[in-house]
């Protein structure tokens, strides 16, 4: 079901994951961050109402046992079940250590776009803006460009915004952006990207501080 | 005095015409499906509807929705539905778009005689357009006001013949809150224990908040819903 | 302990409850109402959270199962525990039917005073506001005078007010009282006292409609 | 990696002079004695407590405002121990009186992520002095802004090592709401497990919530509270 950009991008999303924290996935490239996971002290929490999320095998899938994006889900040894107004007061409460959510775009100053496009009827939004001004840190997972091949990476969203509240980091499957004070950092090339690659599509504005050993 | 219900007839007797009704679960996962069964065989229309989601196309509120007996939906996430945003093409239905942490406090906050409260969430989007703001120590909030409803139809696992309820994994969900905040209560269940049976300790709805029970009929299974009993 | 004037009160507000109802019961004469229920339908709620309140026999005391006066109780069968953010949200989200409260002072539209006197330090208020703005109905139970003979029953209440809601009947050793309309009718004389007795201890004003068979 | 800590000492690391600090507990019920023996000998002073009471006289955080260490207090019912209206007379401590309701409401709301809300709760009396009053659907609601802690000190039944924790019978109270309110969240418990043993759907306070947790040492018994262990 996902392919291989998909997956190194959860891949890289895993190492940024170190046990003990709390953490919830969104939907689509999020999720498949867990199975990169063997920190057993890394705690995955879902809105929908259970803390201690984890794999389940195909025979033991209970229909009443799922995850946020409603796909079937185990619950590990520890784990605890509550109602969603407690499972947002974890989240506003900033009880939550990291999230990690797809986008449709983000602007330079780290502000994201996730859940309207306009024109189209704005009719979903879950728990995405919950998420963005409670957990302590979020990092969003994404493909760098759209299936139209444009930048994700924008100098401005043109969809509306999910949160005045800036992401803390950017892996897509070119590139590692961290955030600080509103303003995009290039930390880090992946696998086979190429720095002009990275500046050729992306429309926002970054500065370069690549880590050691990053390149 | 029990309050267990004979079928979803006699469950749904308070509903009326132009009545708001909360309905429980997260998309078809603790909703009370045989609940949201009887409503749609029953002559009540212009409901506004309380939920996450309008369901799945054809399941669940879904069904309710293709009778055309909904005139509004508050939740977080029609998308799960593409029949609601065709409805609300056509003109057919209402929305109202709320974050889904919103959607469960202000139920909250309804049930628990709090008017209103100010979250962080959605600050400075479209969703916040025409609400309220306020600095609260130095940080932006929105005002939210708390929701109610006529009638709440909810799922849980099991149920004493007095009302109390207990939950069944992540089918808990809006469940709980929302057995708080509407004038009547019915609850759909998978099994009914004498008084006793559950622990006070792990009571989840203790009766007070619970009007009436009903067995359910329909039950979510991993090849879809089913109807049995 | 209890008194004989007491537990006429009490006896009388005890007729109040019909089952099915959730009853919470203050600190004081109320707490004496519960032994002269059998109707099992009528369920008790104390706000330090427990729903299913009953005695509790000398040798099975609980340090840690009490009642909202701190006394021990103990729980019935389809009892329930909560913290007490739910517990008071059942109080104010209007899910408690019936509130029993002592007074200090009550005037003469059937607003109390119960929590503090001028002069003395204001320290404790409890749960008394919550009650007094959450039960669908409240019964007042009290000596229809103070310690030093003055009457309770006032024209304006001097003591701070616990809320600016009316309570519905009041319950003393001469007399019971309805409010109607923020007015007090006088519906019954209580065994043994008489109407002048009454009117001498009354500084409130009242109207008179005694029950058929009441006198 | 276990929360278990060794003694009252490590358990309160984080405690400064001048913190607020919540406190479990309805009077001595349910109130972490452990802890606050521990606070007690601990060189700290000038402390905001928030507590339903200041415990009763010469006992739980009783002997806290005996040592002189608490500049406010924040509850509902100081009535229950003498010495806090002397102390208040003597001018050596501040008090804020809040309904208990309000009390309670206030800190879920700093644990939930929520700034302030409306209450009818108090409206018109002396306790709505200075505080903003609101009109909701033709009904008074005066504003309560949230409460937070630097250091929960709380009680529970049992935890597992991972820092669930279950509560008994009316021992509960404000615990579990206290336990989300705070930066540092200390738990005192009767018994501690291995993760698995306490059923997730009992489970009272999720570990999240929990930072360090210790095994009590001194209980509330019939006979008043006393050492062990």
């Amino acid at each position: 079901m996902a392919n291989e950009i998909q997956e190194s991008i959860a891949r890289r999303a895993a190492k940024e994951l170190n046990g003990p924290c709390v953490v919830n996935l969104g939907i689509g490239i999020p999720t498949l961050v867990a199975k990169y996971i063997d920190d057993e002290q890394v705690y995955f929490h879902t809105e929908n109402g259970l803390l201690g999320v984890t794999d389940v095998d195909e025979e033991n899938k209970d229909p009443n046992l799922v995850n946020a994006g409603k796909l079937p889900v185990g619950e590990t040894i520890g784990a605890s079940f509550f109602n969603s107004a407690e499972s947002f007061g974890m989240i506003r409460g900033g009880h939550v250590d990291v999230a990690i959510l797809g986008v449709l775009q983000m602007d330079q100053s780290g502000k994201i776009a996730n859940w309207a496009v306009p024109g189209k009827n704005i009719m979903g939004v879950g728990g995405a803006m919950d998420l963005l001004v409670g957990a302590k840190k979020v990092i969003v997972t994404t493909t760098h460009t759209a299936k139209d091949g444009s930048s994700k990476l924008l100098k401005e969203c043109t969809f509306p915004i999910t949160s005045t509240r800036s992401v803390d980091m950017i892996i897509t499957e070119l590139a590692v952006f961290e955030v600080k004070e509103k303003k995009l950092e290039l930390v880090e090339l992946m696998p086979g990207a190429t720095l002009d690659e990275v500046k050729e599509k992306t429309e926002a504005e970054f500065s370069i501080r690549l880590k050691e050993g990053a390149l | 005095m029990t309050k267990l219900l004979p079928d979803g007839t006699s469950a749904l007797e308070a509903v009326k015409t132009g009545d708001t009704i909360m309905v429980g679960g997260f998309g078809l996962i603790g909703a009370p499906l045989t609940l949201i069964d009887a409503l749609t065989n029953k002559d009540v229309k212009d409901l506004t509807i309380i939920s996450n989601n309008l369901g799945e196309k054809g399941k669940g509120l879904g069904i309710l929705l293709g009778e055309k007996k909904i005139k509004k939906g508050i939740g977080s996430y029609f998308t799960s539905n593409r029949d609601v945003g065709d409805a609300y093409q056509r003109g057919e239905i209402e929305l109202e778009l709320l974050p889904q942490g919103t959607l469960s406090e202000s139920i909250r906050a309804g049930g628990a005689g709090i008017g209103g409260y100010y979250t962080k969430t959605g600050v400075g989007t479209e969703l916040a357009k025409n609400k309220e703001e306020r600095e609260i120590n130095g940080e932006r909030y929105i005002f939210e006001q708390a929701i109610r409803a006529n009638v709440a139809l909810i799922r849980a696992w099991k149920a004493d013949t007095l009302g109390n309820l207990v939950y069944y994994k992540t089918a808990r969900n809006f469940n709980p809150v929302m057995a708080t905040a509407a004038d009547v209560v019915i609850a759909e269940v998978d099994e009914i224990v004498e008084p006793g049976e559950l622990s006070p300790e792990e009571i989840v709805t203790p009766h007070l908040f619970v009007d009436g029970i009903l067995l359910a009929s329909k039950i979510l299974t991993n090849e879809g819903v089913v109807s049995h009993g």
